[in-house]
């Protein structure tokens, strides 16, 4: 990352308060994403990481706190609120329809029409375009499945994860946030969606990857934001701090005040 | 390296040609309809022939286009107990428009087909916005749709209605067979839901909204507004089954439908759509109806007393999926 | 040649009125060596199943239809197309609307018989003050409308006329329930009508089942002394049950008798082609334990005798 | 380490207060009872006499104990249509054969609610044997007990019954009240009910399997064993059903239990339970199984017309429910 | 491991074969699981690992192939049995209830019952127990849940792998297997699991382990069961294998005969 100009702000959210019952998932957690970064988000299980992007992708309204996306702030009431800003993200418990063929899953709520009368009259779907377009997306990731046609549900869950990943990253136009998408994968295939988050980010996208995978996450992150408790306990510069540190943060073995000079990026 | 991940195309064509066949979800219910055809062309000669078939084609039209509606709400995992009344209400107001009120027959229709459509509207409302479960929502509408049926019509039938009212009861002479109008509309229908949900974005999201509503939320589509349309266009459905009814029956008739509820359900069920949304064809609703329709013929015709084909039915219905659960246990 | 083919549609399988009714057709067809069909609405008020049936049975060959019409207006169409086809209709219990749409009616009056019976409770309730209770049917079920409104009639309210739907309203009814026609049903409306009237003199059932569990609501209140309760259709049940004197007076008809008339007219059709015509009245009779003054009525023994057309 | 990620003291006390209370679930029915009660008393003055309430229990002990089955099966994700039909076929079992073959009543009774639980066998077996939906089995089965019942009985209503079959009818006095000995058989029956459904391993399997079978398979729960038991002891409630029935009417009706198919059913969804299994508190079905009671008695006590209480029920049906899911919503 | 005395097998798969219509998960697999062990199983997305442990733990029913159990075979035709024999399975597509408590899911097909009469006769449940052993249970895993009676829906989704791990972890009398039992967790719940897996190895009871996470493998694997296109295609020794090499034998880059020698495992 450039030092010099000021760096352009994507999307920002500021104190934002989720509860479930008596549980507070968020509690006052900020967030600021930057233009062209990839912006890793670490944390212990339930430290509020997948609240946090269900807020900023609509999938989720917050209790209280503010989310701006280019400066405006915005109020997503729905998912379909944010997937028309362009932001595209990938569940942790996989959006998946698993009676779905992968090809309908790929393109759901985004089909493609046949040209023509028989799309614009008849609204047909263009079904051999989406069939080519999924293999290609696939091969794409470098993912071994026999047939797009098949149904989802009887994939290995390594490859439904591809099928959430591969989705995400062919339609957004504006932010990717990916929950955990190398959870299941093997190291060939963690290694095709790394690569491909950072062919995203080179195509000028930012991308939010929330990873309990700290070698994945050193290796591709611009900056790291720590979640703890339901809020940001810091935002730290991968190239500048230790992994054990940043676990030591991310536990609260260490406040963020203690680390070396120069960890909390800027 | 993509393609020794990619399997050899022998295996590639062979799934290509499974996936062109329908899945046997649909040919179970097809060779259940097909084995009992079989069987009552051989107990009765009279089985077989073109007048009768087209018999039973009409006397399934009613119960076959309620079912279309049924099986779009079931496929999003709902469930309509008030079709059938929603569909004797919808005829009550298209005979009493045309006879008491006058109206020209294709306006007081198009009421009729109005007040069906308005109570899928208020059905998807309750169940889209304030999130009812659609059992509890058409229960609910089951009695309200029945109880307005009798007091708007003070339980009279209405008769003599207009002949534009009755026309898609007429017959029309296709390979020296009388077709009626009625039948033929319920097979184009059938042939419309078919393309609808197979072959456009709107179907495929029916589909997927059964299947995993939160998972096709979060992708971005409108489930509420998919929800609620598959409540708006069943209510369509029923109107135009409410036109149906009066053409077949030649009145308004306030007691119809009360045994449409459980008819369209079973038909649908016996096409092999799951109950649990999401997994289903439409054309198998059709397969499904034709089954209780032709078991009600061939029963007759046989010469079977009325309360042994209640048996009979009881017994045939479970053996038909039996034979397709079997069956595609064998496949596996 | 072969044998002639007659048709029977009852409105339902279930009600005992109408299995005597195939019992007594299936026994004359055998002795008259016809083919007997039967079919029946799934319900009450199943007019589509009854259309459908017709259908089937002039599929199956059938050249004579007796149907009991569920609703009378709604099944005219089908009869007419029928007709149309040289088949025979005859229509048993209940007429059609109008009575023309068929070649013949052999029928109890509906009417008429809830007439007898309202007589029977006016004059055997003397100077007591009349606040009675009415055990329907379900809403909109002619029969149930044609019953209700002969009852009030004969027991001097105004009511509507014999073709009118809608169940007539008098202050002298404090309580109208539906029980349709089952005992169950008649016994939970029962209860429910004794919780808002405790006092009741007169009870008017649908039927014998309804009247039986009018009666158990009662005894369990431990009011079956103080009311009368008059039912329709004579069973032999329904007659042991007025010998019991859980019914006052039943008014008594002969569904035995309509299917054995028809199924002889069918027969006859076959062979000479000759068709039957007009109303025939197979009579209703009132029943009732004790006689009262002014009204005419035939005693249990005579009424077991003749239960359902038994001869 | 483990004490700063445990919740401090105060948020478990009240995490353990807020477990004691019912569940949502079940609280709303019981908002929509009372409601509806509180309106009849103040609508006639002798709805809130012991009586009367008692009546009410009466009435709706037959319905209340198949629902109890019923609660059981749908627990499971299951649904049983033939409940009510198979209980009628239990009813004229029990009194034909204490009439006309001159069993002891006891004897009688026992055969009885052993046809009612062969059927539940059946169901059990063709749903977890041959894995059909249980819509369809039971479909097949509601004909097939409705066949039976009309030719065994000759659809003649079975009276004469010796005392021994109606003895659950008779009252007894308690707080200056009658209470009837078979309204206490079902109360005691949902409370048994409740304590296994809550307080045993059977009873937790029970929700396991309809929560999601696949898991409770995979942890080593004998699911096919759990679910065939649940329809046997579905059955075995019908069986006591046709007791209550016979005794509550004092004869054998064939024509008994044609309604309390939906009517269950309703029940069971008015108390809460989900149709997609898993979820729900039997003490619930007793709650819908009152609301559909009281609302009956109670409108027959303001002297409402019956089509004008069809009408009345819809609207209260969806308003009960939708009051519960509203109420819901704000405690979030 | 002791190269002297031969290893006692535990149990071992020869030839399994599953096919699901056209896709052959299973093309004659071997398996071998010695006593006091920790095997770890690898391989691609699709490679057939959750399939050779369904078929293990009796989950599925293979259509070919022979299993035995302390050397006598056995035919497992549901879980139960499996379970009977002391198998105790973490799988992948967490077999939850999602509506039950954390602590009867710990407990499903396996609760106590109170002592006496009531246990004996009324066959009542002792929730109080089985509540206090969940909570030992999660706190030994140092699991930050914040009450067992919560229904499992409610959690995150590491917290639920959690509660799947801890019930295997709790009941295992004679073979533990966990299917990606720390693809979900964060840092330290992971390395809570890993500490967990060795403990169990420790008291004497042999683990399989599933993981794509090649360090966590290699820090707890006695042995490591490479599992390639349906077939078992080698077992390593982690102690004297490359990660490198043993990635490149996963994803067929590199033949198991031409490693080092002495890479496999004896
Ligand atoms: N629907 C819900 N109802 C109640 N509590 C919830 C719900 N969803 C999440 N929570 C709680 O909110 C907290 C934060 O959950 P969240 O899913 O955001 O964690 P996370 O950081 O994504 O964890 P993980 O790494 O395990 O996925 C957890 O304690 C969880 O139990
Ligand atoms: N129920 C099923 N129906 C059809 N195919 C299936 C089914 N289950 C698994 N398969 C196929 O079998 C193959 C092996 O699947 P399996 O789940 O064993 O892989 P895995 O090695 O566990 O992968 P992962 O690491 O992604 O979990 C895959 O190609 C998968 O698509
Ligand atoms: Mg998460
Ligand atoms: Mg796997």
């Amino acid at each position: 990352m450039m030092m010099s100009a000021a760096p352009q702000i994507v999307m920002q959210a500021k104190g934002l308060v989720k509860r479930y019952g008596q549980v507070t998932a968020l509690d006052g957690a900020d967030f600021e994403l930057r233009a062209g970064e990839i912006l890793a988000v670490i944390g212990d299980n339930g430290a509020g990481k997948s609240t946090l992007i269900k807020a900023l992708s609509g999938a989720l309204v917050p209790d209280d706190g503010e989310i701006r996306l280019d400066g405006q702030p915005i109020r997503f009431k729905s998912p379909i609120d944010a997937r028309r800003a362009g932001i595209e993200t990938v569940y942790q418990d996989l959006a998946v329809a698993p009676a779905m063929t992968i090809a309908e899953n790929l393109f759901l709520g985004r089909e493609l029409r046949r040209d023509g009368l028989l799309g614009r009259v008849f609204r047909m779907l263009d079904k051999k375009r989406m069939l080519r377009l999924s293999i290609e997306r696939m091969q794409d990731l470098k993912v071994g499945i026999r047939s797009m046609t098949q149904a989802v549900e009887t994939l290995s869950g390594g490859q439904r994860q591809c099928v959430a990943v591969a989705r995400a990253a062919a339609f957004a136009q504006h932010v990717v946030i990916m929950d955990e998408p190398t959870a299941a994968l093997g190291v060939k295939e963690g290694n095709m969606v790394l690569e491909l988050i950072r062919r995203v980010r080179d195509q000028g996208l930012p991308v939010v990857l929330i990873s309990h995978n700290m070698p994945h996450v050193f290796e591709v992150a611009d900056r790291i934001h720590v979640a703890r408790l339901g809020k940001r306990a810091a935002v730290l510069d991968p190239k500048r701090v230790s992994m054990s540190d940043t676990v030591a943060v991310m536990t609260g073995a260490l406040l963020p005040e203690d680390l070396p000079a120069g960890s909390l990026a800027h | 390296m993509s393609t020794t991940t990619l399997s050899p195309p022998a295996v590639t064509t062979m799934r290509a040609l499974h996936d062109k066949l329908p899945p046997l979800g649909t040919l179970g219910p097809l060779v259940a309809l097909l084995a009992a055809c079989v069987f009552f062309a051989t107990q009765s000669d009279r089985f077989l022939t073109g007048a009768n078939l087209s018999l039973v084609l009409q006397q399934v039209m009613v119960v076959g286009v309620i079912a279309i509606g049924q099986t779009l709400i079931i496929l999003t995992a709902g469930i309509d107990l008030s079709c059938g009344m929603v569909m004797a209400l919808g005829g009550i107001v298209m005979s009493k428009f045309a006879t008491e009120l006058g109206l020209p027959p294709a306006l007081a229709i198009a009421c009729g087909i109005a007040v069906t459509t308005l109570f899928g509207l208020i059905n998807g409302l309750l169940v889209t916005r304030i999130k009812l479960p659609p059992f509890i929502v058409t229960l609910g509408t089951l009695n309200i749709a029945f109880a307005i049926t009798q007091l708007y019509s003070n339980s009279q039938t209405v008769t003599e209605l207009p002949p534009a009212l009755t026309a898609l009861g007429n017959t029309f002479t296709f390979a020296g067979t009388e077709v009626a109008w009625g039948a033929l509309l319920m097979l184009a229908l059938f042939g419309l839901a078919w393309f609808v949900l197979r072959e456009t974005a709107a179907g495929r999201h029916v589909y997927a909204v059964g299947n995993n509503a939160e998972a096709t939320r979060l992708v971005g589509i409108p489930t509420q507004r998919v929800l609620l349309g598959v409540y708006v266009i069943a209510g369509l459905f029923y109107g135009i089954a409410s036109l149906l009814s009066v053409a077949r029956t030649g009145v308004g008739d306030p007691n119809a439908g009360q045994t449409e509820n459980l008819d369209a359900i079973t038909a649908v069920v016996l096409g092999g759509t799951s109950l649990f949304g999401g997994r289903g064809v439409v054309l198998g609703t059709l397969v499904g109806a034709l089954i209780v329709g032709v078991f009600r013929n061939g029963l007759t015709l046989m010469g079977v007393s009325s309360i042994y084909q209640v048996l009979v039915t009881g017994v045939l219905v479970i053996l038909a999926v039996a034979a397709d659960q079997l069956s595609r246990k064998g496949a596996r | 040649a072969d044998a002639p083919v007659i048709g029977l549609i009852t409105k339902t399988e279930t009600n005992p009125f109408f299995v005597k009714m195939k019992e007594g057709a299936a026994e004359a067809a055998k002795a008259k060596g016809a083919k007997l069909l039967s079919g029946a609405g799934k319900a009450d008020g199943d007019n589509a199943g009854q259309i459908t049936a017709i259908e089937n049975m002039i599929a199956a060959g059938a050249k004579t239809i007796l149907i009991t019409p569920s609703d009378s207006k709604a099944i005219v169409p089908a009869i007419k197309k029928a007709r149309a086809l040289g088949v025979m209709v005859i229509a048993l219990d209940s007429p059609t609307d109008p009575a023309e749409a068929t070649d013949a009616l052999f029928a109890t009056d509906n009417y008429r018989a809830g007439v007898l019976i309202g007589q029977y409770a006016k004059a055997a309730l003397g100077g007591k003050p009349a606040k009675i209770v009415m055990l329907d049917l379900f809403p909109g079920h002619p029969v149930g409308a044609q019953r209700h409104n002969g009852f009030l009639k004969g027991f001097g309210l105004a009511a509507p006329d014999a073709k009118s739907n809608e169940l007539g309203k008098a202050p002298e009814i404090v309580c109208m329930a539906d029980s349709f026609g089952d005992q169950a049903k008649g016994q939970t409306a029962m209860e429910n009508c004794l919780q808002k009237a405790p006092e009741v003199t007169v009870v008017y059932t649908i039927n014998e089942p309804a009247a039986a569990g009018a009666f158990n609501a009662l005894k369990k209140a431990g009011k079956e002394q103080g009311a009368i309760i008059v039912s329709v259709d004579g069973g032999c049940q329904g007659i042991k049950d007025v010998g019991a004197g859980k019914i006052a007076a039943t008014s008594q008809q002969y569904p035995l008798k309509m299917a054995a008339m028809g199924v002889e007219a069918g027969v006859e059709y076959a062979k000479s082609g000759k068709k039957v015509a007009g109303y025939t009245d197979t009579g209703v009779t009132l029943i009732a334990a004790k006689a009262v003054g002014g009204v005419d009525s035939k005693d249990v023994a005579a009424g077991t005798s003749l239960c359902w057309g038994k001869k």
